[in-house]
């Protein structure tokens, strides 16, 4: 299920940057003055437990969240606003950022009257300007490189849990972004799957796309991160390396989130 | 038998669109006009309590065939058709053709109206007069309307030069807007009649009966004092069925 | 030209008159809704019987103009031995052809429900009633207020047509004054503003619905 | 019954009824189109002025009687120097009066419309154009198409009053007929079952699209 | 994250039987001639890669799904139709066995427009006919135990992912099936959550409810199965202890399944 150099190309990786960022919903705050860097080129995953935040992190790197303080930038470029504290950047220009950010949704999000294909191959077409009969070319093989490929006629509603998030996946890399977003992109796969999922993440990682990966695999964390960030209730509580974070975890909330994993995760009985 | 049924029930009950004045309409929300004091006396001289009740002219005649009630005492014009299909009473009111047009229209006879435009409301034996008039003035526009009302209406929004109708409509209606509309003088066409109508089958006693009162009001002049008051002028009715 | 002193004098009459037109509409809107749900029911129900039952309802009451269906509940009735007063005849012919509509409208908000919602119902052993009630039709109708406001202030304006049953509500009465008064733009726009104000009072419950339903 | 009435009345009914057929295409036609103008303005213009007028113009025109609509457009028009001819007054009054309760149904279904199918289109840079054309507009008729066959049934009942500006439509014809020949049921029921034809006609194709907007829905047992 | 004994209670365990089922979906396959039988108060994992009809099975079980051949008994009365291959059963029956078994879904399926309280009051009160005042202190309780106390009023729409799940879950368990039917329960969950959510689980089990858990997490399948069922394809390939599957992987497709698992799940670098 390796991506072929066509599909992923080799990308010119965009870094990201965030400074105090906070995020409000009424009176709950979801981010605590969050600061960031994440570099370029690399693959940062995001862990902690449920609700701390990690979606809302992510969801305010391409500003599908508005965050309320502080400041996002993409390759310095601020996000979201013409100036921190300022008025809204334009649509178009949030658009131009945008077709560098890559996501893939927790909930998949996908298209529900297009089928697989369709569903990938919507985007090359009508962001790319590629032409209908090529952009279905490359949607049928980004399916078929997720396992999909005798799937590619059914709609979402036709398709079981992992089948519609390897669809999330190929609509997303199919897109060749230079900084891609995955919320817990293989929660619903198999262990298998899952592999071969952390495979392409890998190689697209070994291209030079920059990564901010959600996870809950904290094996994939550990094996192909370059940097592992720890969140809890909205703030960010350890950052470093996976080597630092997995074996030397300081902070007493970080070592008691990584507690038990390990002896639940081995097949010995 | 119609006429015991409505002395048996000690009333008759009528249907009428309650907005053609003179003759039919709402004074503050209260039933009034010629056809209805017209029709009191008569009901006094049957000896039976009317009830009115107020119905757009589509369902009235449909009405009237599945016997929803017993006469229909809206101003109806005589026409040979209509005796055909159903059975008349005496004549109540002039029903003759005529003109209104807006203040200082510009019109000073009926003839005037050669190649003009003319409303009048569709279907009104009225209209046909108006055909054969224009037939022989040699010719002008006639625009039908579903109600009187819209006609005047579009007389006052100035797409119209005149609105034909019946003389004793047309005359209330420049009475009551003397600042909009002027009648022209004098009617034309031939003499035809308003009358009341009812079923065919078992009317004929009532209708008799009716028609007995309607002379007899006529002679003891209060006819005149309706017509003036509601008219303005007073006219003799025809005491027999006049010839179409 | 413009007479405001016509208005002054006819508009207690006219106002008079509404009573009539809320009235009809008023309960036209309860039987129309109640009515619209059972037969949207009806209509996605997996009982063939049903399913052609809801049809062959909304084709006759959207195909035939309320107008006509009004004189057939007053004309044709009679005529198999049936005579229902007036009134009761135009309120339920009001809301039962409001209901046809309704059905549709609800059964369109269905479709955008995720297939997931009921099966979550059926999985906890709800009733099929608590299904409808607690599920789907809330969702429906949050999903189709705005098309069902549509609905209730069209059945409000609409109730004008029961005049042809000899119930005399504000269009009527418009009418019978214009033509005594010769006046007929003040008069219906007098009748117009008083439309106004009852389907004003509905979108604005419609709305305050709509926003109560947020999730 | 006498249906001989057909043969003189006949080809007037069929001129109303083409008269009838042509207003209500057009009209409905423009109503949805300037029904989903305004939907999509509702939804991208947050200014409060703009949407005030907004609800003032779909309040006001969806609350007052299209009669009374027509009645001051075509009569009372004039008054301001505006005067138009029947037609037209009939299909601009059509479209104003249709406008809203479009509008609203376009509303309803956009809101209908998943927050994160449209989030997943934004995420990858569409325009907002193509986010309307491609992801919006087809999962909205889902839940619309319904809403929308019904009002566009209703319009073709609406077009009815346009005889009361004489434009010479099916009512119009049919009420001359009935006026000169007294011959109600039988006018009664060439209407009826003219608009029960009409009106079946517009559900089969509405009935026809909404089964290609929810081919991919499962069905529901 | 215990759940009470008030909770729970004992129950009184359901077995499963399921005879040569089938299932299409159009020319498609999903379930070809299952045969399984799931013992009364044991935990029964279903793995198999993603596509191999593990959520369409546990759909057949409570006949969401209607499978088109074989036979389904609940302690011995069949589920969904009057006789195998029979009419349809009535509604009201099918209700009364739908009520011991409980479901929590892949997609969670929360009602939108109920606060997380109410998603699980909803059941007690309408099916169970509990007060409404008891009802809504008893889903308090659960949801406090699945780590939601501050999140009672918040509606599905304002929840993480894994808030999310555990709702359905405290759902599902609120209403004390006698058998339940869970789908990657723990798919959105982060490690810690996962061990808490499978310390409820194991809970159960103990009290003797059955349970029918659709899995990716290996290591519980490993540690808190009775048995282990593999499928692919539709097809029931493998089945037995969880010693006898994960440690003697007989079947070569079971052992590529789950080949690679244990060197991913380290946190050794
Ligand atoms: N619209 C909203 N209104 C109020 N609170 C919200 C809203 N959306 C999210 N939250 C809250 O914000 C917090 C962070 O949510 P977020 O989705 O970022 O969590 P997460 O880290 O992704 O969790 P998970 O791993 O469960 O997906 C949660 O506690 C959630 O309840
Ligand atoms: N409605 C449908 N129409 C056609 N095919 C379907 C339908 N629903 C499911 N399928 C197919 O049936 C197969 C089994 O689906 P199912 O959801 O049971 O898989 P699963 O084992 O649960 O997978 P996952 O682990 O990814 O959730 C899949 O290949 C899917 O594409
Ligand atoms: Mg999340
Ligand atoms: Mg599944």
């Amino acid at each position: 299920m390796t991506l072929a150099p066509s599909l992923t190309g080799t990308v010119n990786p965009a870094s990201a940057r965030l400074e105090n960022v906070c995020k409000f919903y009424g009176e709950f705050q979801a981010l605590k003055d969050v600061s960031l860097v994440i570099p370029p080129g690399k693959v940062t995953c995001l862990i902690g437990p449920s609700g701390s935040g990690k979606s809302t992190l992510l969801r305010c790197i391409n500003f599908l969240e508005e965050y309320d303080r502080g400041g996002i930038w993409i390759d310095d470029r601020l996000i979201g606003y013409e100036s921190v504290g300022g008025r809204r950047m334009g649509g178009r220009a949030l658009r131009e950022m945008r077709r560098d950010i890559g996501m893939v949704f927790q909930q998949f999000n996908l298209w529900p009257h297009m089928t697989a294909l369709q569903n990938v191959a919507e985007g090359l077409e009508r962001v790319k300007g590629i032409p209908r009969a090529r952009a279905h070319e490359i949607a049928a093989e980004a399916l078929a490189k997720v396992g999909l490929g005798d799937k590619t006629g059914n709609h979402p509603s036709r398709l079981s849990g992992g089948q519609q998030q390897r669809v999330a996946i190929a609509r997303a890399v199919a897109m060749q972004p230079r900084i891609m977003l995955f919320d817990e992109p293989t929660s619903a796969l198999d262990p298998e799957l899952v592999g071969e999922v952390l495979g392409v993440m890998k190689q697209l990682a070994a291209e030079g796309m920059t990564m901010v990966v959600v996870t809950h695999e904290m094996g994939f964390a550990a094996h192909v991160a370059d940097r592992v960030v720890f969140m809890e209730r909205g703030e960010l509580v350890a950052e470093g390396a996976p080597a630092e974070i997995f074996q030397n975890p300081g902070d007493r909330r970080l070592a008691a989130f990584l507690q038990g994993y390990l002896e639940r995760n081995s097949l010995e009985l | 038998d119609m006429l015991e049924d409505i002395k048996a029930a000690g009333k008759i009950t009528t249907a009428t669109e309650m907005h053609y004045a003179p003759f039919d309409m709402l004074e503050n929300g209260q039933y009034a006009g010629f056809n209805k004091e017209l029709f009191d006396e008569v009901a006094k001289e049957l000896g039976v309590t009317p009830e009115y009740q107020d119905l757009p002219w589509a369902s009235i005649l449909p009405g009237l065939e599945v016997s929803k009630f017993d006469f229909v005492n809206a101003p109806v014009t005589i026409t040979p058709e209509r005796m055909e299909r159903y059975a008349f009473t005496l004549p109540i009111s002039d029903a003759t053709v005529a003109l209104v047009q807006r203040k200082g229209g510009g019109l000073t006879k009926p003839e005037d109206i050669k190649g003009k435009t003319v409303g009048i409301q569709k279907g009104t034996a009225q209209e046909k007069q108006l055909e054969a008039y224009s037939e022989t003035l040699g010719g002008f526009t006639i625009r039908g309307y579903g109600s009187p009302d819209e006609a005047y209406a579009d007389l006052a929004a100035g797409r119209l030069d005149a609105v034909a109708g019946s003389a004793p409509n047309l005359a209330y209606l420049a009475k009551t807007r003397p600042d909009v509309f002027e009648t022209v003088q004098p009617p034309f066409g031939e003499p035809k009649y308003f009358a009341w109508v009812t079923r065919k089958e078992g009317s004929e006693s009532l209708i008799e009966a009716m028609n007995a009162a309607l002379v007899k009001i006529q002679d003891d002049g209060r006819l005149a004092a309706m017509q003036e008051k509601w008219f303005g002028t007073a006219t003799a009715l025809p005491k027999e069925m006049p010839a179409m | 030209m413009f007479s405001f002193q016509t208005i002054i004098d006819n508009l207690p009459v006219l106002a008079a008159s509404a009573r009539y037109t809320l009235l009809i509409s008023g309960a036209g809107c309860f039987l129309g809704l109640i009515f619209g749900a059972l037969i949207c029911v009806a209509a996605v129900s997996r009982a063939p019987s049903a399913r052609a039952f809801a049809g062959v309802y909304v084709s006759f009451f959207r195909g035939v103009p309320l107008l006509i269906q009004l004189l057939l509940a007053f004309y044709l009735l009679p005529l198999v031995g049936v005579n229902v007063p007036a009134l009761a005849a135009a309120i339920f012919t009001v809301g039962l052809c409001a209901a046809a509509y309704i059905s549709e409208i609800l059964r369109g908000a269905l479709n955008a429900i995720p297939r997931g919602q009921a099966e979550a119902a059926m999985a906890v052993g709800l009733a099929p009633r608590d299904i409808w009630t607690r599920i789907l039709l809330p969702q429906a109708l949050k999903i189709s207020m705005p098309a069902l406001v549509n609905e209730l202030i069209l059945l409000v304006k609409a109730s004008s047509l029961v005049t042809v049953v000899g119930i005399v509500e504000i269009t009527r009465m418009s009418q019978a004054i214009a033509s005594a008064t010769y006046r007929p733009l003040e008069i219906y726009l007098t009748a117009a503003f008083l439309y106004l104000a009852i389907n004003l009072v509905i979108a604005a419950l419609g709305r305050n619905l709509e926003r109560r339903l947020a999730w | 019954m006498e249906f001989d009435l057909f043969r003189e009345y006949g080809p007037a009914l069929l001129r109303g009824l083409s008269v009838t057929i042509f207003c209500w295409i057009v009209g409905t036609a423009c109503a949805m189109g300037l029904g989903f103008v305004l939907a999509l303005v509702h939804r991208g213009v947050s200014a409060r002025p703009l949407q005030w007028i907004l609800r003032a113009y779909v309040e006001f025109i969806r609350g007052t009687p299209f009669l009374v609509q027509l009645f001051v457009l075509y009569y009372g028009a004039p008054m301001l120097g505006l005067r138009l001819d029947a037609m037209p007054a009939g299909l601009l009054g059509l479209t104003i009066y249709g406008s809203p309760y479009f509008a609203e149904i376009f509303r309803a279904g956009l809101n209908a419309v998943p927050v994160g199918q449209i989030e997943a289109a934004r995420a990858m840079g569409f325009a907002p154009a193509t986010i309307l054309r491609r992801i919006m507009i087809p999962v909205m008729l889902v839940s619309a198409l319904p809403a929308l066959v019904n009002f566009s049934i209703i319009l073709t009942k609406e077009t009815v009053i346009l005889s009361m500006i004489t434009v010479p439509e099916i009512m119009f014809e049919t009420q001359t007929m009935m006026a000169e020949t007294f011959a109600f049921a039988e006018s009664t029921l060439v209407l009826a079952l003219f608009f029960w034809v009409f009106v079946e006609t517009i559900s089969r194709i509405g009935r026809r699209l909404e089964r290609r907007a929810t081919h991919y829905l499962l069905d529901r047992s």
